[in-house]
């Protein structure tokens, strides 16, 4: 049998309120990956910042290669041969690529503190190289789309020389193309002999990387299991404790009646001519590679960026959009990608970020804010959305990723929008969740509300979408009805240059 | 019993408590002179006290506002000067009714937060930048409408009583003061202004992107901000029955001190108008208590350093 | 120094007298407070040194404290409002301005406070004497040497430490007026501020001299601004070109002085001033008749009469 | 073709002509100044500017290393002035040699930053009030430490010559301030210590996670804006021959406007040397020139304040 690289056990930690972890257990091997699944907020990123000493634990031990130790800090961390992508980006916007991959360990010459910025570029290069990342070294990472800070993030893990390789939910930002490639790392690198922790909210992801599975639930640990000894049936009611019902898509059931029609809209390099229609009623699916520039049509339409040319249609009458302001008075409403950045006020409590969009309906006199009446529509947001906090004036920023999400959910539809752009709606949460979200979706199209819905997960577009647009390098490249619509057919349109 | 145990813990976490407890620094530092020297205590002094903090107070609930978005604002000095001397053009030069040269004041004070407000949210500058150079404008300009001189309100002596009239003994720009932060507190907790102002300096593109129209809610605040120095303008020059055109430089540093030491954080998202009150009040306690005490001046200025950096730990330490 | 011999004979059976009549708890000594304008400055240690020197003589207690800036006139008002609380017997105070001042004079009238003015004058006769230099006239004598010196024609400038403080602006009025009045022939090409900061007036004197070649004289009305001129000059190498007039002492100034960078001085008499007024203070606590306006002079000196007998008691390093 | 476009494109767009851009601001001054007097581009005028600048530049240089952390330094004016106090103690009344009073002035410099950095990052005070301690702490120990008097160098004239002293007519000033610059940029662009100094600004949460002792790092940050405050102090106290006690506050503010001017973000993560000694550049400029036209005083703040604006406004027009 392979070493055992990483015990924990009986592992305990609470934050002011919320017991996240109690005797929670955890084993990995040399040589295998363990996936770590759990509904959101079960408590998965918890145990592995305890791992890498962002958090110190309660109680509990943790063995490395059989030596109990003690990691208060990262450092100790790095120098136990264990390396962490951490869910949330952690990466210095201000700083390039190779800049942020080699942080904390830059070659050096000459003196002690004299940088080899040279040698930390062709370093960087080296490594993206042999991982087939496209990325340019020297580009300073608040430039890069969310994806590819992401895979700034794992070319970061995976420059240290490690033996443990921590990797929580790596794949939620990426495109088809690149989990392809991670997963050709990870074999690569199992096949080193390194152990790897995989947590991600995609079950079917597991069967293709994963030896075992650890379950969680509510901080504790469930159970752990070989991939091949059970279904995602199993796998889904060990982590939420009941079967769960997957809905399928509403079918083609809507008007003719169009809500919002873009025509030949233009944006810079990266919007090059595009036009589309949506329905009432209607969920019409974005699909594309990464960069195809779905978020940057989303962004336009929404006014959140200027508009170079191009003509939008509300309801049939032309309207101007020049700031997110006017598109929410022509009643659009636009959940972004990256919610942490541009989604949420996350040092205000979850009450103030569901009404936030919508203050008008709360107010007195003199803008005076009817407290009763905004708690009243938050507690009402909440139960429908099943969000999971433990009272009204939580901060956000301490809510799991899966209820960020659902709060900004319940922000637009306090909103009471009708025509809503999802960007990712479903990015890292989990089944649980994703199936009341999709439950959601089809649920507000039955109610006559519009839906564009970008996503990078093909399953998820083919079910839940009425129609289809294929999105390539800014341009419309196609468009398919849910009937006619394949994953090989969306590939082929989403390449066609 | 398990819930005695709770009740217990809740009573101890409870709001008031908490509250009581931010008061620390406050109350240590009154008893200790209260202890040291019988003349602190006085009705007198106190009340002194009170008085020397309305204005640097006032100038600190505007400031509050504007770094909770994240933003700063150092016009406040001199912008008070600014409209303590256009109150008295109004009233000495021109002869307008004194209510009429104080209301002008006041605006002339939220006009300076305005052009603040519209510098920085469409032109985009940096707040830092965009208050200094109001700072220099604003000392200029006083400087030359009063010819560098101070204008005296020698004619109306009923502006003095603005804030200096009294009522059973407290002087009324204490109770201004009073009033000033009540009403602070409820547009920084009740209103939309108020709301936005901590949205913005959580997340200034996240409240963009709700649709919050954030270029004029921005502007609002800092007029916001420049209607409290206004009023402090008018105070200041009530109480020295002239305006000084050549005083305020440097009172924006206290204002700005007296927020932060009350808890407001300069990242923005964080600040509460209690908190403000009473860094304004510890600032003031412990000047006040010094001088009472005859410590040296330089020894004074020494000890007062160590005091601030220490009441800030302490509450860092209690809210852990 | 003669006049208050005897008077500190006479001092152990007064102070009795009065602790008795006072409601102090036995050996309490009367305390005065002694409000100046500044205190970092040189000008105002010496104030507060001869203020020192007559609570020794006269055994009484005082403090002394001004504001940072002559700007303050709140923080002023404030350390007075304090004072007040303190129960002193009298108040010195050395008005930053006079007017603002006047209903915390009225307060302390009414608690039988005596006040006594010193440096400058206050509009009111609350206060039972003023020992103060007469600054309109003191920078109008420097525009009397200033004008023998270059030879009653040419163009000049002025550094003044502050614009809107009443030394300030009486120091630069009683100069520029006494040129405009008396010597047509000479022009005063700039006035301007330098706060008083040595390195700011340094830089600022430069550029003034850079602006003007053909200056002929430079008059600096307060120590930092006298100083910022030497500085500049020195920087410049425009010694021996240039008639500089200073004003108050300090060692810089009488270093220069004796090197022949700068002509001359105007010399207040700051120990006088300090020592004055907590004098006529004790005077009138103890009900003695003070004389209202006590002019503590002002001197010019140079390299000549410096170290005389009369000048080198007012100067200080 | 198509290659020469975008040779020319990028020939616009290439890093030399950018900086050349960013100088901008900074010569249409001395271009106006240049025409409006004769006496403004001499070379004598033109050595007075730089000398007039070299004291708050070297501030703006130690300042600028940790605003790029997203803090600030407010201690560094009378910091300097407590350097320049104890320089001239060790050499004027312990009668140390020269040299050992210089490397002790700035090491005292250096002490207040570490102590500084140790409040920050240890007692985690947010660096306004730790600094703004220390900023009363050290003028008033100042004060204390030099019975409130100047302190003078007579007995060792060569003191005078560290800043005096010439090279062809530019004084060791000026020289020490661009040999500090050129240290200070090596420091920023080319050492661990700039790249953490970066990477704090930009995430600090981030930088720990990534192994980094951050606390130390801080640590060092504030320690070098005191060497260089302390520096500073020397140069200020040759270049008055004296120690000069009550001097020193205000200085921040110029220090910390010439590194925000220069396109340094006060919310961390920016900034450049470069950009840094050009702001402390347009600031002397605006002061020279205008007094060079003898503009009055008061019109002299209101004219540089709206000028501040302008420059970085300008400055953020260019970026887009
Ligand atoms: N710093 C914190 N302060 C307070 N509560 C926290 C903090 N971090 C996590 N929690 C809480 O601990 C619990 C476990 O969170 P954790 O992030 O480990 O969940 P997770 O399994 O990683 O969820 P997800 O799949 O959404 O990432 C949650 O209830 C969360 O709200
Ligand atoms: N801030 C930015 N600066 C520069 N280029 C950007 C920026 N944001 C996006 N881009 C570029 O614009 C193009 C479109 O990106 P966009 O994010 O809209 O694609 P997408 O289809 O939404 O893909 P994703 O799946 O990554 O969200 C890409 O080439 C991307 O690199
Ligand atoms: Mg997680
Ligand atoms: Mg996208």
């Amino acid at each position: 049998m392979a070493e055992l690289l990483v015990k924990m056990e009986d592992i305990d930690k609470s934050f002011a309120g919320v017991h996240a972890l109690s005797r929670a257990r955890f084993e990995l091997y040399a040589g295998e990956v363990h996936a770590l699944v759990g509904e959101n907020g079960a408590g998965k990123s918890t145990l592995m910042k305890i791992l890498t000493g962002v958090y110190s634990k309660d109680s509990g031990r943790i063995y490395i290669k059989g030596q109990e130790v003690e990691i208060q800090n990262p450092r100790v961390a790095q120098n136990l041969g264990i390396s962490i992508i951490h869910q949330e980006l952690n990466l210095m916007p201000h700083l390039t690529v190779a800049q942020n991959i080699f942080i904390g360990r830059e070659p050096r010459k000459g003196i002690k503190f004299m940088l080899d910025e040279q040698e930390l570029n062709r370093r960087a290069r080296e490594l993206l190289d042999t991982i087939h990342m496209d990325l340019d070294p020297k580009a300073r990472v608040s430039n890069l789309t969310v994806a590819k800070q992401q895979m700034v993030e794992i070319a970061k893990a995976l420059s240290i020389k490690a033996e443990v390789i921590i990797m929580d939910e790596p794949t939620s930002a990426l495109a088809e193309a690149e989990i392809e490639e991670l997963f050709r790392i990870i074999h690569h690198l199992k096949s080193e002999g390194k152990g790897i922790i995989y947590i991600s909210h995609r079950l079917e992801e597991l069967k293709r990387v994963a030896d075992r599975v650890t379950v969680m639930r509510d901080g504790r640990y469930i159970d752990t299991v070989k991939i091949g000894e059970v279904t995602r049936e199993q796998i889904i009611s060990m982590m939420v404790g009941r079967e769960i019902y997957e809905t399928a898509s509403a079918g083609a059931e809507n008007s003719n009646e169009v809500v919002l029609e873009v025509k030949n809209l233009r944006r810079g390099r990266t919007i090059k001519d595009v036009s589309f229609k949506l329905k009432k009623g209607e969920i019409l699916g974005f699909a594309g590679l990464m960069g195809a520039g779905r978020t940057e049509v989303a962004r336009a339409i929404f006014g959140a960026d200027p508009i170079d040319e191009g003509e939008i249609y509300v309801k049939g009458r032309k309207v101007h959009i020049k700031n997110p302001g006017d598109a929410v008075k022509h009643g659009i409403g636009y959940l972004s990608e990256d919610r942490k950045r541009y989604g949420l006020a996350l040092g205000m409590d979850v009450e103030t970020n569901i009404v936030m969009a919508a203050f008008e309906k709360f107010l007195g006199l003199l803008g005076w804010i009817r407290q009763d009446k905004t708690r009243l529509e938050a507690r009402t947001r909440i139960e429908e959305l099943k969000i999971k906090t433990p009272t009204l004036k939580q901060k956000v920023k301490f809510l799991s990723g899966g209820n960020q999400q659902k709060v900004i959910m319940a922000k637009w539809l306090t909103r009471n929008c009708d025509i809503l752009i999802f960007d990712e709606p479903t990015r890292g949460i989990d089944v649980g969740a994703k199936s009341e979200i999709y439950k959601l979706l089809n649920e507000l199209v039955k109610e006559g509300k519009s839906i564009i819905m970008i996503s990078s997960e093909l399953p998820e577009i083919l079910r839940m979408s009425h129609r289809i647009v294929v999105m390539c390098e800014g341009r419309v490249t196609g468009e398919l009805s849910a009937t006619e619509a394949t994953q090989e057919r969306i590939m082929y349109y989403a390449t066609m240059r | 019993m398990d819930n005695k145990v709770t009740q217990k813990k809740s009573l101890l976490h409870s709001d008031a408590a908490q509250k009581l407890l931010a008061f620390g620094s406050l109350i240590i530092l009154f008893i200790v002179f209260s202890l040291a020297s019988p003349n602190f205590a006085k009705f007198d002094n106190i009340v002194g006290i009170l008085l020397a903090t309305a204005v640097n107070g006032i100038l600190a609930l505007g400031v509050t506002f504007v770094i909770i978005t994240g933003g700063i604002d150092l016009s406040i000095g001199t912008g008070m000067t600014f409209a303590a001397v256009m109150t008295a053009v109004f009233i000495t030069n021109w002869k307008l009714p004194i209510i009429i040269g104080v209301v002008g004041g006041i605006l002339m004070g939220g006009l300076c937060g305005f052009i603040n407000g519209i510098i920085i949210s469409k032109m985009k500058v940096p707040p830092f930048v965009a208050t200094l150079g109001m700072m220099m404008a604003t000392k200029g300009l006083s400087l030359v409408i009063s010819g560098t001189k101070p204008i005296y309100f020698n004619d109306t002596p009923a502006y003095r009583q603005i804030a200096m009239g009294s009522i059973s003994g407290i002087p009324n720009a204490v109770l201004i003061f009073f009033v000033a932060a009540i009403i602070a507190n409820i547009i920084l907790t009740r209103t939309i202004l108020g709301r936005y102002d901590f949205a913005l300096g959580s997340n200034e593109e996240a409240t963009r992107l709700s649709g919050i129209n954030v270029d004029a809610w921005k502007t609002a605040i800092y007029t916001l901000c420049g209607l409290f120095f206004g009023l402090a303008g008018v105070l200041m020059a009530s109480r020295l029955n002239s305006a000084q055109p050549a005083l305020g430089q440097g009172y924006e540093m206290d204002a700005i001190a007296a927020a932060v030491i009350g808890g407001t954080s300069l990242s923005g998202g964080e600040g509460t108008i209690l908190g403000t009150v009473i860094g304004a009040f510890i600032m003031s306690v412990l000047t006040n208590g010094l001088r009472i005490l005859s410590v040296p001046q330089e020894w004074q200025i020494v000890v007062t350093g160590t005091i601030v950096v220490m009441a800030v730990y302490l509450d860092i330490i209690r809210r852990r | 120094g003669q006049k208050s011999q005897p008077q500190q004979e006479s001092k152990p059976a007064e102070e009795q007298t009065q602790q008795t009549g006072s409601n102090a708890t036995g050996s309490e000594k009367i305390y005065i407070p002694v409000i100046s304008k500044g205190f970092q400055h040189q000008f105002w240690q010496a104030v507060k040194l001869g203020a020192e020197k007559a609570a020794k003589e006269f055994n009484v207690d005082i403090t002394f404290e001004g504001p940072e800036s002559e700007s303050q006139v709140d923080k002023q008002i404030e350390m007075l409002q304090a004072a007040l609380s303190k129960n002193p017997k009298a108040i010195c105070l050395a008005a930053l301005d006079s007017k603002a001042v006047i209903p915390y004079l009225e307060q302390a009238k009414q608690a039988n406070i005596p006040v006594v003015g010193f440096d400058s004058g206050v509009d009111s006769d609350i206060p039972v004497a003023t020992a103060a230099t007469n600054n309109v006239a003191a920078a109008a004598l420097a525009a009397d040497k200033m004008a023998e010196l270059i030879g009653g024609k040419g163009e000049i400038a002025v550094i003044v430490h502050d614009q809107t403080s009443r030394t300030g602006i009486d120091r630069r009025d009683g100069f520029v007026n006494r040129i405009k009045e008396k010597y047509p022939d000479i022009k005063i090409v700039d006035v301007q501020y330098g706060g008083g900061d040595h390195l700011k007036s340094t830089d600022l004197a430069k550029t003034i001299m850079q602006a003007h070649p053909n200056l002929k004289g430079f008059f600096g009305a307060n120590e930092g601004s006298a100083i910022g001129v030497i500085n500049a000059v020195k920087e410049m190498k425009k010694e021996g070109k240039l008639v500089v007039i200073g004003y108050d002492s300090g060692k810089a100034q009488l270093d220069a002085i004796r090197s022949g960078l700068m002509a001359g001085a105007i010399t207040q008499n700051p120990i006088g001033i300090g020592y004055e007024a907590v004098k006529a203070a004790v005077m009138a606590i103890k009900g003695e008749k003070v004389e209202k306006n006590i002019d503590t002079g002002f001197f010019w000196y140079d390299k000549t009469n410096m170290d005389s007998d009369q000048i080198k008691p007012l100067l200080y390093e």
